[in-house]
């Protein structure tokens, strides 16, 4: 675990502790779903990540902006979301953040700052950039961040919109968690030279980062958010992370392109989780009691979150042609 | 009434909507100090500044992705895309992204921004430069799409379209730039989804879209001369589409012929005259008919290009033969 | 005969093609070991090897401009896209670069591509995996569209596709990959442009793409029931359109429904529609009715989810209004 | 004028001095022809760039493969091209190398290997990354060459079909001809950080030349052609130019946005025919009178052309609904 310069607060330290917890079981709740057969469709797990979301959401205002992909329950609660409306638009709920419209690959939370996630791999590139943009325009003071993948490195709009960030000083972090992995096929088959080299070229200050050790990642984010506010962005950050679960809940026999060897070293000696609450007892920020109970605090809230969204109604049918247009309220009518 | 150029009608409803509300800015290649190739926005730079008239890169999925994430954040981008061509490559960003967001987001997020491009051809400017693609815009639920015919559409349905939440797309021929038209001094805007009757008439109704209105008035004139009283029509918007006012034009003259600058198959002629003949087919005295552009990449060569799009002669031919039932064979 | 389904006919006619000419290759994103999400490719590359099998980054626009300069230079790329959806990313390379190339280059360059992609909803993939974008790329010359109903279909259509010298794009339906039907041992292919009448009728003819053919035809067995007689063909290629079929089917029956999966304004069942209607209109009983997609995004909740596309008991009902003239009041 | 390693020979100086004083009589006459008005539509010069070009294409065997621009006439004439087919493509007539289809912006000569101009700006950049991928799975040993402006590099293609060249080893050459700018900007308002080093990024051996030297030009390319045929691809230049005339032939009152000092500056001092002229005759290869007997030549060349297919035909109006597809002789029929 990095030695942060600046000493935590015990606050800030529990926040993100419970921030990654509340990650780690939303997402053990949601594959529960899918194996009982009780989601629709499927869905992209972020466990084994959750130190990027939170070190990074935990330098952010609520006002800040952030745009997610497919793989986004982890950013969308680490913004500041909500059990009950996530798991409702999970299961297709009016209740859900979107009314059940969107579902997991487009789950947003604009109240939070969440532009939402993204079922194009590199699809909201432009989207932070332009938040950043309005930032700039507006002097709001609101940073952008975008969260991406390794994968997404490869789609040419996200060079198109860094040269423009780079150009107007647009207080955008991009963020690229690497996992390794896009779908079933590692990063080195699929991204010749080096990530944060590319940035570079084109004149943004870029970091590697080791992605499992949140306060390593909350501390660069604090400084790097703070000067993007100033005008000094954007940032270029690689988070050095790994996917748990297969590509999505469904992808379960996965040895053909990932070893078992591999998954558990990650897992036993890298997790997020298990390295902070060490760090938390360390440090005497908490008890290993404590810990627990937060532990299972969250566990019951998500429990009891995902009885309410499986009882929660669907939208009625007649919103099916509403929210084409804002200003027709049944476009079809 | 003053006349101005389209151009003009242009860079007025720009410059007004900007002096309105402050959100308004301009995105796009060599927009600022150039004006752009056409010259549409000469001295809108010079009033606004480069903070709100914002050259970009040759960047177009790029600044279109940025246009999008402005609109979901309070600004109204008017996203500028130097040949309707270019529209291929934003398709993305502009269908999978601003189309959807308002209906994914359950109407939480917003995207208001227009696109502003044009279409046309007979410029000798080749396949790729030459295209009408509003067709497949309009495919795309979530999307308005607006086709001015003259200056003074050009500047209502701009004000309009700025003003709009929704994404929209507009199409200026860039043919036209500097037809002019009576344009009010004193302020106006043009609702989406009202088609306007250029013309009434009584035996046939000829349906245009952009360039093609003023071609159908002059087939219509023409038709006038061997005493045929043809009603023309221009839809203004694509979608919104006003069915209702074309559905009774073709319940009163029970013929029809939709003249549009986009490739025919699969494109608006087929929409507009499926609506119609859904709506007033036991009114009709013949099958409407459709006069797109030809289902050919447009040619360079002087000698092929003319060809490829809608005539008057041919409208008017094509009426004649309508009103005659001569066509009553062929079917 | 024996059956197969749809993904083991697609696997069939590439590694078929594959062997017999070396210049096939496919090129996308997890088409090697994985053999797509789908699995559809499972085995190709052990048989071809990565030479021939090639993965891809996530550079939809990247790969298939690779495609198109190899098709321009002596191979023949199959270019694997993992979603329809995403067409909206290649639009440029497919329709700017793809289709034009023949004829910008008067007839000297060739670009025998294949674009391999999907379409259809009800699989709860939300508004950016579960669009049926077939309209939009028939739109444009150039290219030619084709749409598997079928097992039998998939392979034939698909080996035509890589023995053409012109780009054709060819959607399969997501959700029919595990759906079986008779498919010969012994090789053979589908010609382009010639529809097929899948069940002969005479009350009134139903018209289905893809998926939307089973639709038909589960609907044609209900009006059986009800004492109506349906006819129903598969265009099996959208471009070339087999219009002949399709009109003296609409000639014999007088009554006509398109149903397709995409959505339904500017989209093909107006395209066949009204070609229906100018070709055949003196003959129609009624309207030609089209049933496309809604004119939404599609929505991820179940609940909402299924009633944006055509179904069986929809076009039954539609059916049964035409052929009553129930209609005639609506009109 | 950079001092060749490798002792030119006659020929291969002499070729590349009549290439040059071939594009810029070309293009002489297209402008007079668009300024007399006999030309249809727009064209752009490539007055001032024949350096690049032809260095370029002089390393190149016919075989090889070269993807084009809208400025495309210089790279053309380069890759071997006739005048006659050439002016008569730009008329629009029949015995063009499009047949009159395609015009200034999409001339092709696929038997000279040039596959095409591009109206769009980066659009041939995936077309002669594939043009590589054939040479590598057929073996042929082919080159391709990619020209394209500084402005294309902002085109988010560049770096999608760069990263996969770099991945697969592929033998092309991106050649960017940074003149400066784009339409009606600079370049450094388009372009932040380093053109090469964007390419570097990506694993990508690149390099910056003086492209108004043409033996420096053809130098680093015949190195790179075969080192590029023998696997070692891809490689990155960036060749720093000038265009003489304005954007296109219709951009004549350009202060506004490039000082006349500067174009007189470019012309006066570093013109690429002035400057291998002078080294012709230094180093004994040519005489003044033979060097001005060649360019009267080229000038009575280019003059018969020019006539020729002003008087040539248009192609016949049946044209136009053939070649949309290989198999159908009339689509419209
Ligand atoms: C444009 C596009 N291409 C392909 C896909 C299919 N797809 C979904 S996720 C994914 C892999 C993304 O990898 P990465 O960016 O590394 O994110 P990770 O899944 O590892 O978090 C792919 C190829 C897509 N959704 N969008
Ligand atoms: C995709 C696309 N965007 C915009 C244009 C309009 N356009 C034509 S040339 C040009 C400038 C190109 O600059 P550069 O690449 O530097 O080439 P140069 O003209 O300087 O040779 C632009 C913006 C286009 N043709 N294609
Ligand atoms: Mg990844
Ligand atoms: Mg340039």
């Amino acid at each position: 675990m990095s030695n942060s310069k600046r000493k935590l607060s015990a606050d800030e330290a529990m926040r993100m502790f419970r921030q990654m917890v509340r990650i780690r079981t939303f997402e053990n709740n949601a594959n529960q779903l899918y194996l009982s057969a009780k989601m629709p469709g499927l869905t992209h797990m972020y466990s084994g990540e959750e130190a990027v979301a939170v070190g990074i959401c935990e330098a952010l205002l609520p006002t800040d902006k952030i745009t997610s992909t497919h793989r986004g329950h982890g950013h969308c609660v680490a913004k500041g979301a909500d059990f009950k409306a996530m798991f409702c638009e999970l299961l297709g709920k009016e209740e859900g953040y979107c009314r059940g419209k969107g579902g997991s690959m487009h789950i947003a939370d604009q109240s939070n700052g969440n532009l939402g996630a993204n079922a194009i791999v590199g699809g909201s590139m432009g989207i932070a950039t332009g938040a950043a943009l309005t930032s700039k325009l507006k002097k709001t003071g609101d940073v952008a961040v975008c969260f991406f993948g390794d994968g997404a490195t490869a789609q040419g709009l996200m060079y198109e919109v860094m040269n423009m960030a780079a150009l107007w000083n647009l207080p955008v972090i991009y963020a690229c968690e690497n996992n390794g992995y896009s779908e079933y096929t590692k990063t080195e088959e699929i991204a010749a030279g080096s990530i944060t080299a590319r940035a570079e070229a084109f004149g943004i200050e870029s970091y590697q980062v080791d992605g499992q050790d949140v306060i390593a990642v909350n501390e660069l984010s604090q400084k790097l958010v703070d000067r993007a506010r100033k005008g000094e962005g954007p940032f270029f950050l690689e988070l050095m992370t790994y996917r748990y679960h297969g590509h999505h809940v469904g992808d379960i026999n996965r040895e053909y392109y990932r070893a078992k060897d591999e998954e558990a070293d990650w897992k036993e000696n890298r997790d997020p989780i298990i390295r902070m609450r060490a760090w938390l007892v360390e440090n005497g920020y908490a008890t290993e009691e404590a810990l627990d109970e937060l532990h299972k605090e969250v566990t019951e809230d998500a429990e009891n979150a995902v009885e309410y969204a499986l009882n929660a109604p669907y939208p009625d049918v007649s919103e099916v042609d509403m929210h084409v247009y804002t200003d027709v309220k049944h476009v079809l009518a | 009434m003053r006349k101005i150029t389209l151009s003009k009608a242009v860079n007025e409803a720009l410059a007004e909507e900007m002096r309105h509300d402050e959100s308004v800015i301009i995105l796009g290649e060599d927009v600022a100090e150039a004006g752009t190739p056409f010259k549409v926005l000469s001295g809108l730079v010079e009033e606004f500044g480069t903070d709100r008239v914002i050259d970009t890169p040759i960047s177009e999925p790029g600044f279109m992705g940025i246009g999008v994430g402005a609109a979901m954040t309070g600004m109204r981008p008017v996203v500028d895309l130097m040949f309707g061509d270019f529209i291929f490559l934003i398709m993305d960003q502009l269908c999978n992204q601003a189309a959807k967001t308002h209906y994914m987001s359950g109407g939480k997020l917003n995207v208001p921004l227009v696109l502003r491009t044009n279409m046309g051809a007979t410029r000798r400017s080749a396949a790729q430069h030459s295209q009408s693609l509003h067709a497949i815009v309009a495919h795309i639920p979530g999307l308005k799409v607006a086709m001015p015919s003259s200056a003074y559409e050009a500047k209502g349905l701009l004000k309009t379209a700025i003003r709009d939440d929704n994404p929209v797309v507009i199409f200026e021929d860039k043919l036209m730039y500097q037809d002019s038209a009576e344009v009010p001094e004193e302020e106006y805007s043009i609702p989406f989804g009202e088609a306007c009757v250029k013309r009434e008439g009584t035996d046939i109704t000829l349906i245009g879209t952009s360039s093609m209105v003023q071609v159908c008035e002059k087939a219509a004139e023409m038709l006038q001369a061997v005493g045929i009283s043809a009603e023309v029509i221009d839809p203004r918007t694509i979608v919104p589409l006003d069915e209702k006012t074309l559905v009774e034009s073709a319940k009163k003259t029970g013929r029809v012929i939709v003249v549009d600058e986009g490739h025919q198959s699969f494109g608006v002629t087929s929409e507009i005259a499926s609506r119609i003949n859904e709506k007033a087919f036991y009114h009709l005295d013949a099958p409407t008919t459709r006069m797109g552009a030809m289902d050919v990449p447009i040619p360079f060569s002087p000698a092929l290009e003319d060809i490829t799009v809608p005539t008057p002669e041919r409208v008017f031919e094509q009426a004649k033969k309508l009103v005659s039932g001569e066509l009553i064979d062929a079917a």
